[in-house]
């Protein structure tokens, strides 16, 4: 069962498509020259300014999202300090000032790519670059009723992740492990953010099948390392030997369980998601039983890209069907027999992707419930 | 003696400043509809610094505006529906009611505000994670319109939610310097000993305080809650630090009975050129927080009137 | 945030009154050891399990109570950094800035040295206190050479702290995996891990350096009146800058039991500190203006805070409805051990 | 062995010491005295290096000297007893002694207490206090207190090798009677050890202990008197220009008052650790004071007819009604008006302007729904600007900035413009110099005269005699006696002191 060998060889396949692809549209766009600017290409700008707005710096995926940002920057011959970071540090408010203040400064000639903190702060974001003639691709956070094409061209793509599915499958590897019986506990992130739910979904969907496993608790843990390891202290005193596995929702949790667990001398199956390289690493160790990778690399740089093509005029991007403005990024599973493959295809070397290779690796549009 | 009579005009002056250094290197800063644009978009921050004026200005903090404002988003999100433009008064009663219990706390139980209105902030989270189902929630476009479209857009070109913003500052204003409670407030926050021998009130000037930091709040929050479509539990996070800093910055030092609403304008003025600032001057990210503490730093030192503070620097 | 005593305090029933709101902190901890078994007594009750108040108890264990020490030392220490600042009457809110630098700098230094404790890298953990005390000793310069109130000053400097570890890190995370090193969390003496024996040697420097040296008379001094302070030819000045240094030290300390219980330095190690710890001496029963209090105040303030984060787990609250509740005990238990007439009022 | 030659010492605008001439010779006491603004406090702070002289020379044994700060100073062995009570309540009395000067103590870093402890009693032998030194300061007496800080200040004996000089400012404004002369029978002892400069409002104590009496006018020592030669009536003469006449306290302006309907009855009132089973009536006109030591009960009794305390037994009465709400706003809504001893801490508000204090306890009369009609507040506080003499820029100067008796009297403007009718005078003329006392008496006879009804807590004997109509003598909280001291037959100190000890 190597996920990643299938999903390398996929990628190749569509990235031979898509060069060709591009190829044509290098094609057409010096064909357009030849006749001028056409009317319906008069907002785009030869040269807008980059930028990627997102949390914060102190955790690891979101520095993933920047490096894939840099290399999109790189391969246009540029610098990577020629990306513009506006980090909001959690704040919806600061995130939203700081996007207005660079419209403002560039004069909306600006290709966007933004995770917004929180789904509500979406739509404002998109309107004021829509006003103000600038061109946004979102990542993550927004509201279900907002969509890219509603917007023209400007309001470029969303990407997101399903994670129902990859959490309820690394919750299947779990409870395979404890032998489909026993308790297990699930420390999720911030209690309202939409991967949290979903990943936590993901594991009640998976317990239906194992009806000797109980949840003993789920409590938020914030995506942060101390509270986890708090929190998981928590859990051992109330349930203690009954905890047989820990489904975290993500990497930075598990850290902190982990600890927790070392403190106690015991040493019980946990599984994660995000794919750290710290957690590829553990799960190599078999420390950590399957991680999901979410390639925020190829994320980040793919969504600067949307918004960098379609503000050059690349691309039109109400041509392209709605699959193309809203879809799943990828999704690799890490476990302990293929962890050393897949850091060293994706992590020690990072592949170099092409950026114009736009929906290849994406994983289909996104479904709402 | 010039240097003296100068230094109530420090905080505006270091604001001109600022806006000439930013603008001197990059002229493009100047836009004057680009620069009414950033200063709309600082209006939640400024209401909520503008209520915290008032229990800064008696000597206390109040640590609960943000999770207020976020029990806000969520209660007006939520109930929008039933009420429409009736959520605005849910809205205030129960910042009032949360501002008031804070007082209550302080100044009957004597809890000190640092505690006191930290822990009513949580009070106020837990409150916002239960009726929220801990889920982000979004408003119906439609609705949202009709009750409170009004407060977005722009009249005569100037943008509505500044209009809200002179209006508050304004009522603001009156409150502090023409009505008795203004003057009880600078009593309470200059000499709280002799406004007991006066014989005003104290404790319930000074519960009245927090109630109207918790009005304010409360009107960020919904404020903050139509711009956004929306509501969280989290939503509002990030605005307690830069409201503080924003009043501290203005010249309300935590010193009591020195300063005001006025101050607190400019003072949130100042944090959004500083903020404008590293956007406009390409501070490199990593380094932004850095120098907005080391900046911080220089502006409190400038606009803080000593002379005002009496006796130790605590 | 100052209260000043009433003017003629009421003599009768001192004593008494006096004892028993000193020991209040001590009594509020001791109610809460109760009733956190007691709800777990109802709940098993509830189930019909078996089930003898407070022996059955898991939450009155060993092993919890080696949990609740585990996270409450690197609280402990920086809580007790900021006792000593709030007893000369200021405040200090850089812990965050100051835990984060510390942590980072030392993971660099360790790591950067040999990475293991046998080697020169052991000095980072002397080096990470003096990046902590310059820390503190720049925050004292801005607070007392540009009479900026502390409140202000120590919030920038939290800014420029976490600022500068986000530059030095560029926001990675820096693994401290040496065994020796983690066996402040993985070695254990009589059921506790290291870590907890260190933050108890900490707190009895900190005694020490409270009850036994100028300095720590000094602060006690400055928060009793600092103008009368310095008409006794004291250098108050001189004694602020020292105890922001000091406090500094202290930071570093929780920086460096925060490294050794997740085994990560980033610039996160800080977040939360602020408001835990600055709760807990309140809660212990030092006085926000100064003068009255200690370190073992703030350590019954730590265990309070920490005891209630723990219990409340333990006996499966909901998440939501936590923060709440701990909003609502820390009002209680401040009530409970404020001497209300020896104040006349609090802002 | 100590002298000041020529100093002078300006400030902006102000020309404050002018060539003083000042010396003092071994286990002398030397006497200071001059109105407020004289220039005394200028004059002690060079002395003790709180502040440099800008002309002249200091000499300690003949050898020219500058001091750059206090510390200096006392290495020179010039100590300061300062008026304000000056020891860290939270702190032992041994850290109190020892404050500051700790380094003899510590041995590699670290404090000896028992050692400190020792030394700290031995110092206290010299002021013959017989308490434990490791006692929290807060749990001692004022007196007590006093004898610290002299105790501390004797601590230079023992770093200093030549002679000690020691200021001693305003040292029994919180002692009583009895106490004042062990204080003077303990310096004359001391003075084997020190010599000390003595500065005090009252000039019967100056001229009881001092050698010599310095009297200081406008920046300038007008008179050097020795003890024998000095007089009350020349000093005073001396200090104000001007002659003090027997009419100091306003007698001839004293008049009868009626004595029904009393504004406020006490029926055997008490207060849990104030005082105990308290009756009195004060009337219409009547100036009621209330005298005894510090702790006696006095200050109690104010603030429990004011509003401020709430009694533990017992009725109150106000203008024929019983109070049952016991705060400060209901006082004042009862017409009472309450001038405290802390003036700068609850009498004015510091950073208010003129008429910003005067409607602080009236604002709802200049309001209407709550906003402020300042007009009116501004013609009212220029009304009563002009009326007592505030000297004043204008009524929006900051009150911060006013001398003590203009702040004594816009308090005293915010209770009489707000027709408070009766007032409760807590030591109203603490600090104040000789002409505003007398502007402060003028006040009393004239609300008196009014109707105004009267308690005062004196700030000496002689005022409370020469100023009341009927005078309750309390001791330990209790009352111990009345005199009644209409012109012509008034108590004398004598009666009153033998009922206060």
């Amino acid at each position: 069962m190597s996920f990643i060998k299938k999903f390398i060889e996929q990628e190749t396949v569509s990235r031979r498509n898509f060069l060709l692809a591009s190829a044509y549209g290098v094609a057409a766009t010096a064909a357009m020259r030849m006749f001028g600017p056409s009317p319906a290409m008069a907002a785009t700008y030869s040269d807008p300014t980059v930028a990627w707005s997102y949390r914060n710096r102190t955790n690891p995926y979101w520095n993933e999202i920047v490096s894939g940002g840099e290399a999109f920057i790189e391969s246009l011959g540029k610098d990577k300090s020629a990306l513009t970071h506006l980090i909001n540090e959690g704040s919806s408010e600061k995130s939203l000032a700081d996007v207005k203040a660079l419209l403002a400064k560039t004069n909306g000639e600006l290709a966007l790519a933004i995770d917004t903190n929180d789904a509500p702060n979406a739509r404002p974001v998109v309107e004021s670059c829509v006003e103000a003639g600038a061109y946004v691709s979102t990542l993550w956070n927004k509201t279900d009723d907002l969509h890219p094409w509603d917007f023209g061209d400007n309001y470029v793509s969303h990407m997101s992740w399903s994670d129902e599915g990859p959490a309820e499958q690394t919750a299947r590897i779990l409870l395979e492990a404890i032998g489909g019986k026993g308790g297990v506990v699930h420390l999720g992130g911030i209690a309202s953010n939409n991967p949290a739910i979903e990943r936590l979904n993901g594991l009640k969907n998976a317990l239906k099948d194992y009806p000797d496993v109980e949840l003993l608790d789920a409590q938020p843990a914030d995506w942060d390392t101390q509270k986890a390891n708090e929190v998981m202290s928590g859990f051992i005193t109330r349930y203690g030997d009954e905890i047989s596995g820990v489904h975290c929702a993500n990497d930075t949790i598990a850290y902190g369980v982990l600890e927790a667990l070392r403190a106690e001398g015991m040493d019980i199956p946990i599984v994660s998601y995000d794919g750290n390289p710290q957690a590829v690493g553990l799960v190599a160790e078999g420390k950590i039983l399957a991680t999901v990778f979410t390639n925020p690399h190829w994320g980040g740089g793919i969504t600067a890209a949307l918004a960098y093509y379609a503000a050059t005029g690349h691309f039109k991007p109400s041509e392209e069907p709605n699959e193309h403005r809203e879809f799943n990024g990828p999704t690799i599973f890490v476990t302990p027999e293929d962890a050393k493959a897949f850091k060293a295809s994706y992590l020690d070397d990072v592949p170099s992707y092409d950026w114009k290779d736009f929906w290849g690796p994406s994983n289909g549009p996104i479904v709402y419930k | 003696m010039k240097l003296e009579s100068l230094k109530p005009h420090f905080p505006w002056i270091t604001l001109v400043v600022l806006v000439l250094i930013v603008g001197l290197i990059n002229p493009s800063f100047f836009d004057p509809s680009s620069l009414i644009l950033l200063v709309a978009d600082i209006v939640p921050l400024f209401i909520m610094a503008m209520g915290m004026t008032f229990v800064i200005y008696i000597g206390g903090i109040d640590l609960s505006v943000q999770q207020l404002a976020n029990v806000v988003t969520v209660v007006a999100t939520v109930y929008l529906a039933n009420f429409g433009v009736g959520v605005a008064l849910i809205a205030i009663v129960i910042g009032a009611a949360f501002g008031a219990v804070s007082g209550y706390v302080t100044t009957r139980l004597f809890v000190p505000s640092f505690v006191s209105t930290l822990a009513m902030g949580f009070v106020a989270l837990s409150m916002a994670k239960w009726l929220s189902g801990q889920r982000a929630l979004a408003m119906d476009a439609t609705m949202r319109n009709d009750s409170f479209g009004w407060m977005f857009g722009s009249t005569a070109g100037i943008p509505n939610e500044l209009m809200i913003a002179g209006v508050l500052l304004t009522i603001a204003w009156f409150l502090q310097a023409r009505t008795t409670f203004g003057r009880a407030l600078k009593a309470v926050g200059a000499g709280e000993l002799a406004a007991v021998a006066s014989g005003l009130n104290v404790d319930r000037v000074k519960i009245i305080a927090f109630a109207i930091s918790g009005v304010f709040a409360a009107i960020a929050g919904l404020m903050f809650s139509v711009k956004l479509s929306g509501g969280d539990a989290n939503l509002a996070n990030g605005f307690l630090l830069l409201a503080i800093v924003a009043v501290l910055v203005g010249g309300t030092p935590l010193t009591g009975g020195v300063g005001g609403v006025v101050n607190t304008a400019i003072g949130t003025l100042i944090v959004m050129v500083i903020r404008a600032a590293m956007v406009y001057l390409e501070v490199d990210a990593t380094q932004q927080q850095m120098v907005f503490g080391i900046v911080l730093i220089a502006a409190i030192a400038l606009t803080i009137d000593r002379s005002k503070l009496r006796g130790v620097v605590k | 945030m100052t209260a000043t005593p009433s003017v003629l305090p009421d003599t009768h029933n001192r004593l008494n009154r006096e004892t028993l709101v000193k020991w209040a902190p001590l009594l509020v901890l001791g109610v809460l050891l109760l009733l956190f078994p007691f709800f777990e007594w109802l709940e098993d009750f509830r189930a019909a399990k078996d089930h003898t108040y407070l022996v059955d108890s898991r939450f009155l264990s060993i092993r919890n109570f080696a949990r609740i020490a585990i996270s409450a030392s690197p609280a402990l220490m920086v809580a007790i950094g900021v006792t000593f600042i709030i007893l000369m009457g200021s405040i200090d809110l850089s812990m965050e800035g100051t835990v984060s630098v510390c942590a980072v700098l030392f993971a660099f230094l360790f790591l950067g040295m040999g990475g293991t404790m046998g080697s020169w890298a052991i000095l980072a953990i002397p080096g990470a206190l003096i990046v902590g005390a310059a820390m503190g000793f720049i925050n004292g310069l801005v607070h007392v050479k540009l009479k900026i109130p502390s409140f202000m000053a120590s919030l920038a400097m939290g800014f420029v702290g976490t600022g500068l570890a986000l530059l030095l890190t560029g926001g990675d995370r820096i693994r401290v995996e040496d065994e020796a090193f983690r066996s402040l969390l993985t070695v254990r003496w009589f059921n506790f891990p290291i870590m907890c024996y260190v933050a108890l040697f900490g707190l009895l420097v900190a005694w020490f350096i409270q009850s036994r040296t100028t300095l720590g008379r000094n602060f006690y001094a400055v928060g009793g009146g600092e103008e009368l302070a310095k008409a006794s030819g004291l250098n108050v000045n001189r004694v602020r800058i020292m105890g922001f240094t000091l406090a500094g030290v202290f930071f570093a300390m929780g920086a460096l039991l925060a490294v050794g219980r997740i085994g990560i330095a980033e610039t996160a190690t800080g977040n939360g500190f602020m408001f835990v710890s600055i709760t807990a001496v309140v809660v212990g029963g030092t006085a926000l203006w100064g003068g009255i209090g200690g370190v073992w105040n703030t350590l019954i303030g730590v265990l309070i805070v920490n005891v209630i984060n723990n219990g409340m787990v333990v006996i499966g609250l909901p998440g939501w409805v936590q923060d709440g509740t701990l909003g609502l005990l820390v009002i209680a238990a401040v009530v409970l051990s404020t001497d209300r007439r020896a104040v006349s009022f609090v802002k | 062995m100590y002298e000041l030659q020529q100093v002078d010492k300006h400030f902006p605008g102000v020309h404050a010491l002018k060539a003083i001439d000042f010396k003092i010779g071994r286990g002398e006491i030397v006497g200071l005295v001059g109105e407020n603004g004289a220039g005394k406090s200028t004059l002690m702070k060079v002395i003790y290096g709180a502040y440099q002289p800008d002309g002249g020379t200091i000499a300690v044994d003949g050898k020219a000297v500058r001091f750059h700060n206090p510390r200096q100073a006392m290495d020179y062995g010039i100590g300061m007893v300062f008026q304000e009570q000056s020891l860290i309540t939270n702190l032992t009395v041994a850290e109190n002694i020892f404050l500051g000067f700790e380094q003899q103590f510590v041995k590699w870093g670290v404090i000896n207490w028992k050692e400190m402890t020792a030394a700290a009693r031995a110092q206290l032998a010299k002021v013959k206090l017989d308490i434990d030194p490791s006692m929290i300061t807060a749990k001692l007496s004022f007196a007590q207190r006093q004898l610290v800080e002299l105790a501390k200040v004797l601590t230079l004996e023992e770093r200093v090798d030549g002679d000690l000089v020691i200021l001693l400012d305003e040292p029994t404004s919180v002692l009583a009677r009895e106490e004042v002369e062990l204080l003077f029978q303990l310096v004359r002892d001391l003075t084997s050890r020190a010599s000390f400069i003595f500065v005090s409002h009252r000039m019967d104590e100056v001229l009881e202990l001092s050698d010599r009496i310095y009297v200081m006018k406008d920046g300038e020592v007008v008179d050097v008197v020795a003890q024998r030669e000095a007089q009350v009536e020349t000093i005073q003469h001396k200090m104000v220009g001007r002659d003090i006449d027997k009419e100091y306290y306003r007698e001839q302006k004293q008049l009868d008052y009626e004595r029904t309907d009393p504004l406020v009855s006490f029926n055997n009132v008490s207060r849990a650790g104030g005082f105990e089973d308290i009756s009195f009536d004060l009337h219409p006109g009547e100036v009621l004071c209330l005298v005894g030591t510090e702790g006696s009960g006095r200050e109690a009794i104010l603030r429990t007819v004011f509003g401020m305390d709430a009694p533990t037994s017992g009725t109150v009465t106000i203008k024929g009604r019983q109070v049952t709400r016991f705060t400060a706003q209901n006082g004042v809504a009862n017409g009472i008006g309450y001038v405290p001893r802390e003036r700068k801490i609850e009498g004015i508000v510091n950073g208010m302007n003129v008429y910003e204090n005067m409607t602080l306890s009236q604002m709802d009369k200049y309001a209407s729904n709550g906003v402020l009609r300042i007009g009116e507040e501004k013609a009212l506080a220029r009304d009563w600007i002009a009326k007592l003499g505030i000297k004043t820029p204008s009524e929006f100067k900051d009150c911060a900035g006013l001398s003590g008796g203009n702040q004594q009297k816009v308090v005293l403007a915010k209770w009489r413009s707000g027709g408070s009718d009766i007032i409760l005078l807590d030591h109203p003329t603490r600090g104040l110099d000789i002409g505003a006392k007398e502007d402060v008496y003028e006040m009393v006879r004239a609300m008196s005269a009014d109707g105004v009804g009267i308690i005062l807590v004196a700030d000496t004997l002689e005022e409370a005699i020469g100023l009341s109509h009927s005078i309750i003598v309390l001791k330990d909280g209790q009352f111990q006696q009345r005199f009644e001291g209409m012109p012509g037959s008034k108590p004398t100190l004598f009666d009153l002191v033998h009922h206060m000890i």
